[in-house]
């Protein structure tokens, strides 16, 4: 099976490992870190002054980032509520633009 | 793409293989669109909470983002076509 | 099989996969998919207001959206024949630089 | 995350697969990071030594984006949290 | 880098592994070099068709995307030779 | 073997490759080809003007690559020794935000 290459369930390289449960865990962990990192890099963008006169995180920098944060959360919330009601068919049409 | 002639065992392997690349490619499609509408929509953090006029643009953001994505999506399959019909003649 | 060419004709559970066709077929829906990102990206920079005062897309801008994809379309294979001209040695060149 | 439900070998696979994904995570962080201060703390290219000034800003730099980073992962934690215990009422 | 540890399956192997990735850093420096590109030279949207002025900016882009990219290239093995000089003094 | 955990030194199919060594040398090729793409793109952000009159490098141009790259080079190994004086322990804190 698969974009990573581990075994599938007929493989005797993979042993008692359920390949669909690893492969559906390592999604979620590309998509946790995915979202975190653009996270640090847009509450970078919003929250940090480029100067760079200290080393240090000053007070209004370290309440921005902590509001951006959840700030981010909410808005991360509310448009997977979005897509869920308008049936994320979006996939599907982006799967369709190649013709397959 | 024209995967007519693959044989049976390489067409479902490459039917699993898409599938599979479309759910991360979609993954990363909502957090760029997550990203690039936070971006453009919230710039006030005096307050942790998201202001009722953010929402209603983060709202419109994510449905303008998806309307262009499949209209991109739509123009993207034609012109792919058109690109292999020329190439066949 | 896979991303990065493990396994090979030879591996005993890829069956009768031609693993080198399978391959080539992957890193071109991976080119094509990339392209297609970079469109959707590049053409909201050029078509899209910012001010997302409505959620869906205004006359002007569904027009812009067309040609840009059009147009992006046509550089994209004015700049594939420019780098076939060249010999495209600009992949060794790259290549070069890891002292490889 | 949670991999209570995972039998022995998946834990321990999984726990080799994030290991290696920790170690990618944190050599893309590194690079991006290189690249974030060098865009904003170098821009006289007159000589190809980094002057004091920019040295000191790029260690700046350094020191708030690590600051940041780990402030940003820790404000990630609770709002996970917080997101699970709400799923789970 | 240097492989010369390495043993002959292990060289077979990364040359293989090596082939492959400079292939896809290829395709992904292409599709790079056509945005980037385009982003600069089109701007107008009142056509569909590149304008000749457009594709002569692409042009010179492309053309000297490439020289800066063999460049950077060219200057990039020679620090990374110093470098590993320094660590082997 | 693997960065994405195929096979392990007991896996039939990867013979007599050390997987350890060879993915270690993957992860390191992943590394300078990431920082070499960031060198490309910073320094053409630098140094290249975008109105794209002529497909030749100008000399100033030149002469402002050379020195980018030195310095590229330099600001990566002042910060890489400053990670390493302060423990290099960010990787832990941002593991640590996955709840890992």
């Amino acid at each position: 099976m698969s974009m990573f290459g581990i075994g599938g369930s007929s493989s005797p390289s993979s042993g008692n490992i359920n390949s669909e449960r690893m492969e559906m865990a390592m999604q979620e962990l590309d998509m946790v870190t995915d979202i975190f990192n653009r996270i640090v890099s847009t509450c970078h963008n919003k929250c940090i002054n480029t100067r760079y006169a200290e080393g240090d995180l000053n007070k209004g920098e370290s309440v921005c980032i902590d509001r951006c944060v959840a700030k981010f959360f909410e808005a991360n919330k509310k448009v997977g509520e979005r897509l869920q009601s308008v049936g994320a068919n979006a996939g599907a049409a982006g799967g369709g633009a190649f013709g397959l | 793409m024209d995967f007519s002639g693959f044989n049976a065992a390489e067409q479902t392997h490459m039917a699993r293989v898409i599938e599979k690349k479309q759910m991360q490619d979609f993954m990363r499609m909502y957090s760029s669109l997550v990203e690039r509408c936070f971006t453009s929509c919230c710039n006030d953090f005096t307050s942790k909470a998201l202001s009722s006029k953010e929402e209603q643009c983060m709202m419109n953001c994510a449905d303008k983002f998806l309307k262009h994505s499949e209209r991109v999506g739509a123009r993207f399959a034609e012109q792919n076509a058109e690109a292999m019909n020329a190439m066949q003649k």
